[in-house]
């Protein structure tokens, strides 16, 4: 434990090595600086974003939209994921069928959501929960399927419902698979959602971002990603921390 | 209304009936018949030992007892009751294998069945906590099951099958990674409890001396397939002492019980 | 019923709806073109798929292979050493949370528009999530199993390839499955976004001049990649079905006693 | 009492409709109609199209060819004002330090952001109007300038305000202006579902109403025009300025569709959709519906 | 040239050397001395027993013995190296939990370490078919670890241990899940191949018959923390015999013994 301090300054040092490469590409002009703006401009700019009313309030938007298609998506996918894992008849019924639909671009699926919640706030949820409900249900069949039989033996031998089986003895042995899942989710979910706002929306951080694309603003575009990036890393970090909290047993 | 109801004999908690009872296990390679045509009955209150060379289906017949298999022919009955699933208001396990949780703490582990009945914390930990004194394990409460040795995760799944407290303990051997002091000290603590709550016992064991020192009957199987070769009385008197182990009843007992086994392995 | 005559009966009453929907006029061709015609369509222009398949399949079959072996590979070398683990794996993961689709038009820039940034965004767009994946169940491991590898002198290769890959092997092929299906979808999707050929352009060039016939023959060719790459995918867990014995996924049905295949809620 | 509302649909951003709808609003002409106006921007033209067929837009502004199109495809809608008889704006462009000329680009290649798109036909019609050959690369709206700085391709077909932009930071320079090139065809105009004209025709009218009055908002203030435009899009003064003369002031301030050589006018535009890949396109005079025209309401 | 080298005491093979060796676990509630100031020499070819009370060290000692876990302080050699690594051609063990691979059949489990060696198909075949028959499993090669008993799988990696065949043989218990029968035939066993070979063995047991029938040195332990409290020789002749068991020189090591055990326990 003594090197979680070693650990965390080597991390810090990549994470400030990754900045500098940037910033030096950028001011040499050994990359094009209209292309890749410099890490500190880029900095700045996001500065300069957060501080506008607007940009707080798409933000505001798309992570209402990630939280709400987030929070579906996860135990929906879980449960289904479960039942799969656990219900032979269901799995072979549905698994063929949801990892063929999991290997399909949902792009495509675009203009059916819009042809089924309109524009606005539920279609950008629908497809976000639609983006992400795949991943999780094949990484939880994943996870169950790597419980261990006489952890359920014992489990069953001490008369625990399906539901205490479930807490006690599936949760929290197939805890590191699912902190990784809901990790991978996140990330699904996230593109999902800003993909959406993207195609059609009236706000949202991923509209602004398809602006500034198209617009050309290396600078905006880039500060947007970096945003992105951002949340999605403190999402990443949370997990994190929750793992750290429940996974000390393991060595 | 009903009077007769109350007039037919009543099968009291903690008699176990096995029926003509045969497992066959279905492998890649063949059909392996573990158990062939079993029978046997334990009166409430009884501490049984099974005994049999390594892979008789001794497992196999107390995994069927509390319900965590099927048999393939035949019928089991628990206080009178089919076990067609584990009831841990009827029979309790102490398994072969350890099988703690890793993530949980040793005192966890042992309050596990607890909490899954809704019991208070409070409750449970000072249930667990008097349970895991009574292995040996006072202040291993805290750590968790990869920093326990052997024979001590083989206690705490021990402390973790009394703590329960059915009318029907089933303990595949419980004291197998013990040395002989621990084992001993176990032994007559179970004899105790036993004594005291009127539990009945179904207990495997290899040591024959620890087999005749706390049965009232002693079962021997044979393998291939697994059968009932021999059922004891153990005429003994209780409390039993250390005294009688070098006594000639025990000697002679226990010979008889060899004779089985070193025929059979 | 069995489970694979209810797909089938899945299967065949979507693609009646495919056909019936748009012919009854109760979806716009607009957004469905009848399959019929989605097919009379794709026939007509075959020369012009069959090119665009071949460019896509070339592209999906490199990216597959960085993507899934490099992930594999990686996932279980860095999840079963604990340093590189603390260490890398949480920024891969934040690496992976930089939304790339939409630097996807800045990245051609460096890698021009033709296969090779597909190849990159697919490979990297598959490989993450297959090496986390994988280098989470590694974590699942019993650490018991490489002890003892280590006994017997294994090396790093050798505990990789014969112990920690076989032991996560639900883990593997699950991430074998995401990782080549992430591998098409990033293939197609950044077709559909910048390119001059595959599918993923057919799809997004008819799409823009509204010809959802020739834009469903499209869609066809990437459901029928994602059916083959099914296919793939099963045959390896054929083989690998062996390794899972003694894993839950490996197990039949009469081996986890019934209880405990019945849904758990 | 609720206003009714009109949901808006646009093709992309920093496209003037944009301009013109975001001038309504501010102007508040949508209310003096007595309805409310939902603005939604999409990827480009085609989703626009498909939002309006799903639903989710009543009118919207796209390019007439998508109308044809969608005739035969079960989507029913006609074009109701005319709003630009051509691709204003539109540039094609090649790097300030290149030498080479619109003939030069025989064997090259050119970015357009999509196969299918307006600036594909733009490409098109300059393929067979120059009598040259080259290769057409779809980049995508953000591709288009960084690809063409990366050297990856030869030119590229800008549109506005981002042309005026990099030609203006001396970027890339201008070698063919599509808005004086291409001969006055009725390129795009403001459309709606003939279902939804049936159903709520005052709407229509209100709508196009205020969007023209904002129109004539825009020509009739210079200054306060360019300061939206600045604002909206994030893009210097100097570079809105140029967005208003070159392409606000050329749209068509009236809407008509009665006028004589609108027929004309729309079937030329259709024939430059069929250059550029569209099949299945009827007759000009069945998209046509005179039925509107705009009473420019009052700022 | 350099004769002296050769003059040199050299270590023979199979020399154990543990000198001042301790070993403190750090928990997360506090630091645990298992091991304090351990010292012990084991000549090439002797046959060592370690007995003590469960949690006392004993396995602790073994993987350091192995190279699997680093001392906290003190040295040990093994055949006059220091063995940081895991090195299967000085030191084979057999571990107290069987740890057998799930997904290898009872055959593969046993030519597990011959194939890390890159031995031929047939010829690790052959020895692991001869390894099975040793201990009682004939005709059992094809089965997978979970269709084993308990007793089974201990003697399938008892056979894995043997297999190996190194000069140094460390086994924790392993015969703890063994009936008495086979326990005894798989000792007499033992010592035929650890006299035919000349091998060192350290044994764990909690047998002290078994102790004293199998040593040639008897170490007892105690716990809290872990030291040596005695290191007793057994003069027993050799082949050792069953009508040994009942000799008087035999009952008074084995109570020597016993006493130690008692206190600790
Ligand atoms: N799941 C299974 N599939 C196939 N055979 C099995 C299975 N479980 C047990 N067996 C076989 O059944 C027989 C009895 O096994 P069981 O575990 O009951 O033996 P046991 O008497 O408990 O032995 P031990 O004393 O070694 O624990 C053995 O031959 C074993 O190989
Ligand atoms: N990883 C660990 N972390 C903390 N404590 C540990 C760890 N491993 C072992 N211990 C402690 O070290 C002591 C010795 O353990 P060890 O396993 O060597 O005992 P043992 O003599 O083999 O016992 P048994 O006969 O029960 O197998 C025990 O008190 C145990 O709790
Ligand atoms: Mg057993
Ligand atoms: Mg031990």
């Amino acid at each position: 434990m003594q090197s979680g301090l070693g650990v965390k300054a080597a991390r810090v040092a990549i994470v400030v090595a990754l900045f500098a490469i940037w910033e030096i590409l950028s001011r040499t002009g050994i990359v094009n600086p209209r292309l890749l703006p410099s890490a500190s401009d880029t900095l700045a700019t996001l500065g300069d974003l957060l501080q506008r009313a607007s940009v707080r309030k798409d933000l505001a938007v798309t992570a209402t939209e990630v939280v709400t298609a987030f929070a579906l998506a996860v135990p929906v996918g879980a449960l289904i994921g479960f039942l799969i894992a656990e219900n032979r008849y269901f799995a072979e019924v549905a698994k063929p069928l949801l990892f063929f639909a999991f290997s399909i671009p949902k792009s495509i699926f675009l203009p059916m959501f819009i042809l089924v919640f309109g524009v606005g706030f539920s279609q950008k949820v629908g497809f976000g929960f639609f983006s992400t409900i795949f991943i999780v249900i094949m990484s939880t069949t994943t996870a169950v399927e790597s419980v261990k039989v006489e952890h359920l033996t014992v489990a069953r031998s001490y008369g625990a419902t399906p539901m205490q089986t479930a807490f006690r003895v599936y949760l929290p042995s197939m805890l590191p698979v699912l902190l990784e899942a809901l990790r991978i989710s996140m990330i699904f979910n996230l593109t999902g959602v800003i993909l959406a706002e993207m195609y059609a929306s009236r706000d949202g951080i991923g509209h602004q971002i398809a602006t500034w694309g198209e617009n050309f603003q290396m600078k905006q575009l880039l500060a947007g990603v970096v945003m992105i990036a951002a949340i999605a890393i403190a999402f990443n970090e949370l997990v994190r921390w929750v793992e750290a909290r429940c996974s000390h047993w393991r060595t | 209304m009903q009077p007769l109801a109350n007039i037919a004999p009543l099968k009291p908690a903690g008699a176990i009936e096995v029926r003509n009872v045969g497992q066959v296990f279905k492998t890649t390679t063949q059909d392996v018949v573990a158990l062939d045509n079993v029978s046997l009955d334990v009166k409430p209150g009884r501490f049984v030992v099974l005994v049999g060379p390594s892979g008789c289906g001794k497992s196999t017949l107390l995994m069927m007892m509390a319900g965590l298999r099927q048999q393939t022919s035949g019928t089991i009955t628990i206080s009178g009751a089919p076990i067609p699933e584990p009831d841990p208001n009827r029979v309790g396990v102490v398994f072969q294998e350890a099988s703690l949780f890793p993530w949980l703490t040793a005192e966890e582990n042992v309050e596990f069945p607890l909490a899954l009945r809704g019991i208070s914390k409070n409750d449970r930990r000072a249930r667990a906590q008097e349970a895991l004194k009574l292995v040996g394990l006072d202040g291993f409460g805290k750590r968790h099951p990869h920093e326990l040795s052997g024979g001590m995760k083989q206690r705490v799944s021990i402390a973790r099958g009394l703590v329960q407290d059915p009318p029907v303990l089933l303990m595949d051997e419980p004291f197998a990674a013990l040395d002989e002091q621990t084992r001993m000290t176990m032994g007559d603590e179970l004899l105790r409890i036993w004594a005291a709550t009127g539990k009945t016992v179904v207990f495997v064991t290899h040591s024959l001396t620890e087999a005749v020192y706390l049965a009232d009957e002693v079962i021997v199987m044979s393998p291939r397939p697994g059968r009932i070769v021999d059922h004891l009385q153990v005429p003994l008197p209780r409390p039993r002492t250390y005294e009688m182990l070098s006594g000639d009843a025990f000697g002679s007992l226990r010979d008889r019980i060899w004779r089985h086994i070193r025929k059979s392995a | 019923m069995s489970a694979a005559s209810v797909r089938r009966l899945i299967v065949i009453g979507l693609i009646a709806l495919w056909e019936i929907l748009p012919r009854m006029g109760f979806i716009p061709e607009l957004f469905l073109p009848s399959l019929s015609s989605t097919l009379a369509a794709g026939w007509n222009e075959a020369g012009e798929y069959a090119h665009a398949l071949a460019v896509t399949l070339y592209e999906v079959a490199i990216s597959m292979a960085f993507a899934c072996g490099g992930g594999i590979l990686l996932g279980a070398v860095v999840g079963s050493l604990p340093r590189p683990r603390i260490l890398i794996m949480p920024m891969v993961s934040s690496l992976y949370a930089v939304p790339l689709v939409i630097l996807y038009p800045v990245f051609t820039v460096w890698l021009g528009i033709g296969s090779e940034s597909k190849i990159a965004f697919a490979s990297i767009y598959g490989f993450l999530p297959t090496m986390l994946a994988t280098a989470a169940g590694i974590q699942t491991i019993d650490p018991q199993l490489l002890l003892a590898a280590r006994s017997m002198g294994a090396t790093l290769s050798q505990r990789l390839v014969r112990v920690i890959i076989p032991a996560a092997i639900p883990t593997v092929l699950s991430g074998l499955r995401v990782g080549g299906a992430l591998v098409i979808v990033g293939v197609v999707v950044s077709e559909m976004l910048i390119s001059s050929a595959g599918i993923g352009y057919l799809i997004s060039r008819y799409r823009t001049i509204l010809d959802s016939p020739h834009v469903f023959a499209g869609v066809l060719l990437v459901l029928a990649m994602a059916v083959a790459f099914n296919a793939a995918i099963k045959w390896i867990e054929g083989k690998a079905a062996i390794w899972q014995t003694g894993t839950r996924a490996g197990q039949s049905a009469e081996e986890i006693a019934p209880a405990a295949l019945q849904p758990a809620t | 009492q609720a206003a009714d509302t009109v949901r808006i649909g646009l093709p992309t951003k920093t496209y003037w409709p944009t301009t013109i709808a975001e001038t309504a609003v501010r102007q508040k002409l949508f209310e003096k109609e007595g309805i409310a106006a939902e603005l939604t921007i999409y990827r480009g033209g085609a989703e626009t199209f498909e939002a309006m067929a799903a639903g989710a837009a009543d009118v919207i502004l796209d390019a007439t060819s998508l109308v044809s199109a969608g005739r035969k495809k079960g989507v029913n809608s006609k074009v109701l004002a005319n709003a630009a008889m051509g691709y204003y704006g539109w540039q094609l462009m090649t790097l300030s330090k290149s030498t080479l000329g619109v003939k030069d680009l025989n064997g090259k290649k050119v970015a357009i952001t999509s196969a299918g798109s307006g600036s594909d036909l733009l490409a098109l019609w300059t393929q067979q109007d120059k009598k040259i050959e080259f290769t057409r690369v779809p980049v995508g709206g953000g591709g288009l300038v960084p690809n063409l700085l990366a050297g990856n391709v030869d030119a590229a077909v800008v549109y506005s305000p981002l042309s005026f932009q990099i030609s203006k930071s001396g970027e890339a320079r201008t070698i063919l202006d599509f808005s004086k090139e291409v001969p006055p065809n009725l390129a795009a105009g403001w459309i709606a579902l003939d279902k939804y004209v049936q159903d709520k025709p005052h709407l229509v009218q209100k709508t196009l109403n205020a969007l023209y009055g904002a129109l004539m908002f825009m020509r009739a203030n210079k200054d306060a025009s360019v300061k939206l435009i600045t604002e909206l899009y994030e893009i210097p003064a100097e570079i809105a300025a140029l967005e208003y003369e070159n392409t606000i002031m050329k749209l068509e301030t009236d809407g008509a569709m009665d006028g004589p050589k609108i027929p004309e006018q729309l079937q030329l535009a259709l024939d430059m959709a069929k250059a550029g890949g569209m099949k299945d396109l009827g007759p000009a005079s069945e998209i046509i519906s005179t039925q509107f025209k705009p009473v420019l309401t009052k700022f």
